[in-house]
């Protein structure tokens, strides 16, 4: 007696016989949510098995970025899935990404009018939910852009219709090489120049416009290349061929919906994170890298913005990670994403709930974790050293 | 002031021996040191000597590595019986007071009587008013620690650890946080209290408090117990070079 | 305090809705409701009116079973279900009955393990076009953006179907017919498919329904009808016969209007007499119901005609294969004997 | 140069330079400043004008407001048809609840502003009779909603929808939450490894996946789960889903308002001898709670959001009762109309509670000093 009352009295003692009960609840409670699902499946006549991924599907899918048919497997149809959801995803990081930014700004413009509007935008987009951001967005471009037979052209090579938008794709021909070594060689050169320049900075105090001669580096440097191989970059142009254009890039209605809708939505989060980043810097700051006579560029990119980054990058990488779940909402409008198909029709087909779940969640969930596990080790490389 | 002579020798801490460790780095070295009830010892040093990590490991808010620590004849082990049965004997007075900013002054000094203790609501909050009118503060029991000085707020933690009518009391540099005006009265507190016959560990860079109220008075250095020796004796004439180092930095500014 | 309050809510919120243990009919006559697993929308067969009361075929084959087993019609919970979801809820035992136009496949009635208990409506894939698109035959197709509803057979014939004509298309998967219909309408897709009841009820939709047609060729066979869980066999067999009762109330010539002078009366056709309760019929005992069963269904809902009258002829859609069998149509009762 | 003796408050108060203060200052500072600032003034009022001129004409000037079908709305006018929104309003509020019991989803929710107003506004009068009220209010509400007690009629859960069905959704999934997401903050900064590493993984899991998938599992997986023969309404199981999601999110907001707190409140309570459970109660929760309310509030607006994912899994959230009206052949292609109305609805409600979170946000500031 005194035995036990003496190990439940001890600190270190009384931890492990705590988790040691905690774990045979869990280990109580699995067993018991397996037994369960043993015998459900029992009188459903049910079993788990992922052969169903290896037979063929059978259904058509709009968009694929690899080669798919019908007759390809369901693993084939939710990789195809897979990568339309990293399509949309990464569409609509640029997109949100660059108006949050422009919006963020804009509202801590000094100009009254600009960042009132600026601020009713953000509020009107981020209390509305997403799922009627993407409904919206796809309603609007089905129902205001005209048929194909109709559609707007831009120079004649570029088309919008409901159908979607068609821009002409190039097509590499020979000759190409060229270009490409070019661009490789003016890659390289910037790098190094780069180095040269900021060596000769801490040498000789020499400051250069090193953006501006790289950029042009490496803009020309193709260019000049793509003449003198003799232009070998050609255009496929899209044409209106019996219902609708073929050739050249095609984005659909959904893919664009969804672009929009998670893109403008995101922006609005992000607007106030880099408003609340750059906000948070004290005002102390810039009064001190004014004082010892820094110009207010200067101000800016050596002073704020280094600090504000670390404020704003991580809640920002957890928008991205949001706009990438979100993007599952894709079913609501028909985009073929990994839910739509494997977690949609492949289910629907095969009526392998347990099987495709699984699957999708776990894909989910490694990005995720994988995006957390990148973000905690660039919270530790950017941490302020502190006592 | 007169010091109290006629003090029993029961020892109420022993330390034996003892070290701790922060990861790779050696805090406390071999510390032996030995309490008696009724005394006042006062404790400087250095920063990063490790004067707080001492008295910390006293109420076992740091655990030591080696040695042992008998307090109240009761030995400081993972046990958490006498863990308990320690702390509700020790009370501790923070650098930063550590009131508790939710509660009002009375509810911070009723807390741990009624719930560790077990006294009566009632009871405690008498205990506890008593307690505030000897540290001249009965009138500000409803506010909020946020609304009161400095001073105040520490008299308050000072009131609120012999609310739990403490054995032995911890003082872990009680003044460092105050504005000079307010220092005198967390000083006169204590003074008070130390006529009660309180056993007293005092951590404090206040060499008048020290002269005036320790029995002994301790040097440590780099985790080191350096010289331990009346007030007389360790001001005027110390024994160590870094004692003499440390008090003429100390006293010459 | 405050955690005291929030674990009250929890109690609050865990709420059994009862367990299924007892034989289905048990359940559904101690709850005094049938549920009933319907679509979200289609015009004909199930949809909301003004009021909120849901009319339709399907709901009418809801309001029968209810009349059947509880004796009104009105007792009849909904749930709607999308394609996707139907099958899973009708497992879920979140109904007892799918009513929702579900083709009769062998894996939905083998691997899906439900029990399929007859047809109440013989439908095919079909495909609606504008006229103005001047298509005439589904072969003309070629290229063409094809609206489908997700969750059924769809996708699979149209695959079918396309790949062995050889036919490229670029398929819109939707989720319900009214977005469908919105897509179709907008012009975001020139060939909407579903079955053709569907083609004719969204048709109808139109501000001017004859600006459309659809397309002669039927791709497959949608045999539809009410669904029940594996397991339960009373139950199964109680759905069916409320379906072979209205059909059979057809065929003698029962309609609402004089079934309760039928059921009075002795009949010289003893069908009639077995039907409506006036002679004993073998084993209906053992189905649980009582002996006025048919007559319930068909005072409150109609014989299958009426139902079929009253939903879908405003749609224009035809007996056509839904004829009896001695109408030149596929509806062939077993005898009430 | 005669001296002048100065003494202190003898110099007058002059007025300030013109245009600096007053409507003209204000509009010079702030609009035109700078020539970049007021070409941006201008922009800003030409992108107005026409947002606000096409907006309103359509809203507006050239709607209908009632009519019997499109068709009708059209022949009228050619902007918005708000008829299929007045006539089905009852609709798009209830759901399909029965119309003669409507009232008690009236009294229920005006009487949860009473109850939430003590939890929301701390220094409201007479707070503590309404705490009190506020632990009764879920049985209170649940009676009422539900029926079969007192002589109410019981109504079932397929008939919920619209407006009411998002609010119990979002209520229930938030309450539920709370003290699941504080057990997995205080799991999460447990020493405990077992439960700390439980903690982390169903967090890192819910808030890994997207919402939707979860609601599959909800309306299509869960049964499995359970005993056979155990049989939930689809509303419970999805409000568990929205539980175990906000409790998350939750958890991880609370975890922020844990570590807000300074060591030293946990010494000091070390030092009076408290124990973990009596720290946990006294010191952590009433402090980490205070801080955490913002976020908390800002995760109920994102699940109040979310709850219109369940139009997916086919219940009749106001989304799925627009596209059932769409469906039926009268309002047939008014998608816009309907999807405004539930945007609008969607953003007043929002916006409300996040003007509301910024007010505590800003009180709590203040507060602090």
């Amino acid at each position: 007696m005194t035995f036990f009352s003496n190990i439940w009295r001890n600190e270190k003692s009384r931890e492990i016989i705590v988790q040691i009960i905690v774990l045979f609840f869990l280990g109580w409670f699995i067993s018991w949510l397996v037994m369960n699902v043993n015998a459900n499946f029992e009188a459903l006549g049910k079993d788990i098995s992922f052969e169903f991924l290896f037979i063929p599907a059978g259904y058509d899918i709009n968009q694929y970025l690899i080669d798919y048919d019908s007759r390809d497997s369901h693993l084939r149809a939710g990789i195809v899935g897979l990568l339309n959801t990293g399509l949309v995803a990464f569409f609509g990081i640029i997109l949100a990404t660059v108006l949050g930014i422009a919006l963020g700004i804009i509202r801590l413009s000094k100009n009254w009018l600009a960042s009132k509007i600026a601020y009713w935008y953000v509020e009107f987009t981020r209390n509305v939910p997403i799922l009627l951001h993407i409904l919206l967005w796809h309603g609007i471009i089905i129902n205001t852009l005209p048929h194909p037979r109709k559609a707007i052209s831009l120079g004649e090579v570029t088309f919008l219709s409901n159908r979607g938008f068609y821009i002409p794709k190039p097509l590499a021909e020979s000759g190409i090489e060229l270009i490409y070594l070019f661009l490789v060689v003016a890659i390289i050169f910037s790098i190094f120049f780069a180095k040269y320049c900021k060596k000769k900075q801490d040498l000789t105090g020499i400051q250069y416009p090193v953006f501006w001669i790289n950029f042009s580096v490496i803009c020309f440097m193709p260019l000049i290349a793509f003449f003198l191989s003799g232009m070998p970059i050609s255009l496929e142009i899209p044409a209106l061929k019996g219902f609708n254009f073929r050739g050249g890039m095609h984005m659909s209605p959904e893919l664009a919906a969804l672009t929009f809708a998670l893109g403008i939505y995101t922006a609005a989060f992000i607007a106030e994170i880099v408003r609340a980043g750059i906000l948070a810097i004290d005002k102390g700051q810039t009064e001190a890298a004014e004082s010892i006579g820094l110009k207010p560029s200067k101000v800016m990119n050596l002073v704020i913005l280094p600090q504000a980054r670390r404020v704003i990058i991580p809640p920002l990488t957890s928008q991205y990670l949001n706009l990438t779940k979100n993007s599952s909402l894709a079913i609501a409008i028909g985009y073929m994403d990994l839910v739509a198909t494997l977690g949609g029709i492949s289910l629907n087909q095969t009526g392998r709930e347990m099987e495709t779940m699984l699957i999708v969640m776990l894909i989910y969930l490694s990005v995720s974790l994988s995006i957390s596990a990148f973000m905690n080790w660039y919270n530790s490389k950017v941490k302020l050293v502190g006592r | 002031m007169k010091k109290n002579k006629n003090k029993s020798l029961k020892p109420v801490i022993q330390i034996k021996e003892m070290h701790k460790w922060f990861g790779n780095f050696h805090v406390l070295k071999n510390i032996t040191l030995g309490v008696n009830q009724g005394e006042r010892i006062v404790i400087c040093g250095p920063s990063g000597s490790g004067k707080s990590t001492l008295i910390r490991c006293i109420n076992r808010l740091e655990v030591h590595q080696k040695g042992d620590i008998i307090v109240n004849n009761v030995e400081l082990t993972g046990d958490l019986k006498n863990l308990e049965a320690i702390r509700s004997d020790v009370g501790m007075v923070f650098q930063s007071f550590n009131l508790f900013p939710h509660l009002t002054v009375l509810e911070n000094c009723t807390l741990a009587p009624i719930w560790v203790k077990k006294l009566p609501k009632k009871e405690a909050e008498e205990l506890a008013m008593e307690l505030l009118t000897r540290v001249k503060i009965p009138e500000q029991a409803l506010k909020y620690p946020g609304q009161l000085s400095g001073g105040q707020q520490q008299r308050v933690a000072i009131a609120r650890s012999l609310c739990m009518q403490p054995k032995i009391m911890l003082f872990d540099e009680p003044t460092s946080a105050l504005d000079p005006e307010m220092i005198k009265e967390v000083l006169d507190t204590m003074i008070e209290l130390a006529q009660t016959g309180m056993t007293m560990l005092v951590v404090t860079h206040e060499m008048g408090f020290a002269k005036k109220v320790a029995d002994s008075v301790i040097f440590m250095d780099e985790g080191e117990i350096i010289e331990q020796n009346d007030p007389k004796n360790f001001f005027n004439n110390p024994k160590n070079d870094r004692t003499k180092l440390f008090l003429s930095q100390i006293l010459n500014h | 305090m405050k955690t005291k309050m929030l674990l009250a809510g929890v109690t609050a919120g865990v709420m059994f809705a009862g367990s299924v243990l007892a034989s289905t009919l048990d359940d559904v006559r101690a709850r005094g409701k049938l549920n009933c697993i319907i679509n979200t929308g289609l015009a004909g067969f199930a949809a909301p009116d003004d009021k909120g009361n849901w009319t339709g075929f399907d709901v009418d084959f809801c309001r029968a079973v209810a009349a059947a087993t509880l004796g009104d019609a009105d007792k009849v919970n909904y749930t709607t279900a999308t394609g996707k979801t139907r099958f899973t809820k009708l497992a879920a035992g979140e109904g007892e009955i799918l009513s929702r136009n579900t083709t009769w496949t062998f894996s939905r009635d083998v691997d899906l393990s439900q029990t399929f208990i007859g047809v109440n409506y013989y439908d095919g894939q079909g495909f609606m076009v504008p006229k103005s698109l001047g298509v005439k035959s589904a072969k003309g197709l070629d290229g063409a953006s094809v609206c489908i509803q997700t969750g059924t057979t769809t996708e699979l014939n149209l695959a079918e179907y396309f790949k062995g004509n050889n036919i490229k298309y670029n398929p819109v998967p939707i989720e319900t017919n009214a977005e469908a219909q919105e897509l179709y309408k907008a012009g975001r897709c020139d060939v909407y498919t579903t079955d053709a009841s569907g083609l004719y009820a969204t048709m109808m939709s139109f501000d001017n329904p004859s600006d459309h047609m659809v397309l002669p060729e039927i791709v497959s066979k949608e045999p539809l009808g009410p669904v029940v869980r594996h397991g339960d066999d009373q139950w199964a067999d109680i759905v069916s016969w409320v379906l072979r009762a209205m059909m059979a109330a057809e065929e003698k010539g029962i309609t609402s209007k004089n079934v309760k002078e039928l059921a009075a009366k002795d009949n010289k056709d003893k069908e009639i007499n077995r039907l409506l309760g006036k002679d004993p019929l073998q084993g209906l005992s053992k189905l649980g119901l009582s002996a006025d069963w048919a007559v319930n269904v068909i005072s409150q809902v109609g014989n299958y005609q009426e139902s079929f009258e009253k939903h879908l002829f405003p749609l224009t859609i035809k007996r056509g294969m839904n004829a009896l069998y001695r109408d030149g149509g596929l509806h062939y009762i077993p005898p009430i004997k | 140069m005669s001296e002048k003796i100065y003494k202190p408050g003898s110099y007058p108060d002059l007025p300030p330079p013109p245009g600096t203060v007053g409507l003209y200052g204000w509009i010079r500072q702030n609009l035109f400043s700078s020539i970049s600032n007021s070409s941006l003034t201008i922009i800003s009022v030409v992108l107005l004008y026409y947002l606000i001129d096409g907006i309103i004409g359509w809203f507006f000037l050239n709607a209908v407001f009632d009519a019997e079908s499109k068709i009708a709305c059209r022949k009228i006018d050619d902007g918005a048809c708000w008829a299929v929104i007045t006539r089905r309003v009852g609709q798009f509020v209830y759901g399909f609840y029965p119309e003669a019991e409507r009232w008690r989803i009236d009294i229920t929710f005006l009487t949860m502003f009473l109850a939430f107003a003590p939890l929301l506004y701390p220094d409201i009068p007479k707070r503590k009779w309404l705490l009190y009220f506020s632990a009764f209010y879920p049985f209170f509400a649940f009676v009422l909603i539900m029926g079969g007690y007192f002589g109410l009629q019981k109504i079932e859960y397929s008939l919920f929808g619209g407006f009411m069905l998002t609010v119990i959704l979002g209520v229930c999934g938030i309450v539920c939450s709370l003290p699941l997401g504080i057990l997995l903050a205080l799991g999460r900064q447990s020493n405990l490894t077992v439960v700390k590493t439980l903690s982390v993984c169903f967090i890192e899991f819910m808030r890994g996946v997207p919402l939707i998938t979860l609601l599959f599992v909800a309306s299509s997986m869960l049964n499995y789960f359970l005993p056979p023969g155990t049989n939930f309404s689809i509303l419970v199981r999805v409000i568990i889903m929205f539980t175990f999601f906000s409790a998350a999110y939750i958890a991880e907001v609370i975890r922020g308002g844990i570590q807000a707190i300074p060591k030293g409140q946990y010494e000091a309570a070390d030092a009076l001898g408290m124990n973990y459970w009596q720290k946990t109660r006294f010191i952590t929760l009433p402090q980490a709670l205070k801080i955490s309310i913002p976020g908390i509030v800002n995760t109920f607006i994102g699940l109040y959001k979310d709850t219109t994912l369940v139009v997916v899994i086919g219940l009749l959230d106001p989304l799925g009762i627009g596209r059932a009206a769409l469906a039926d052949t009268k309002w047939n292609g008014l998608s816009t109309e309907t999807y405004l109305f539930v945007a609008l609805f969607f953003f007043v409600s929002c916006f409300a509670m996040s003007r509301y979170s910024l007010w505590l946000e800003n009180k709590l500031n203040t507060d602090k000093k």
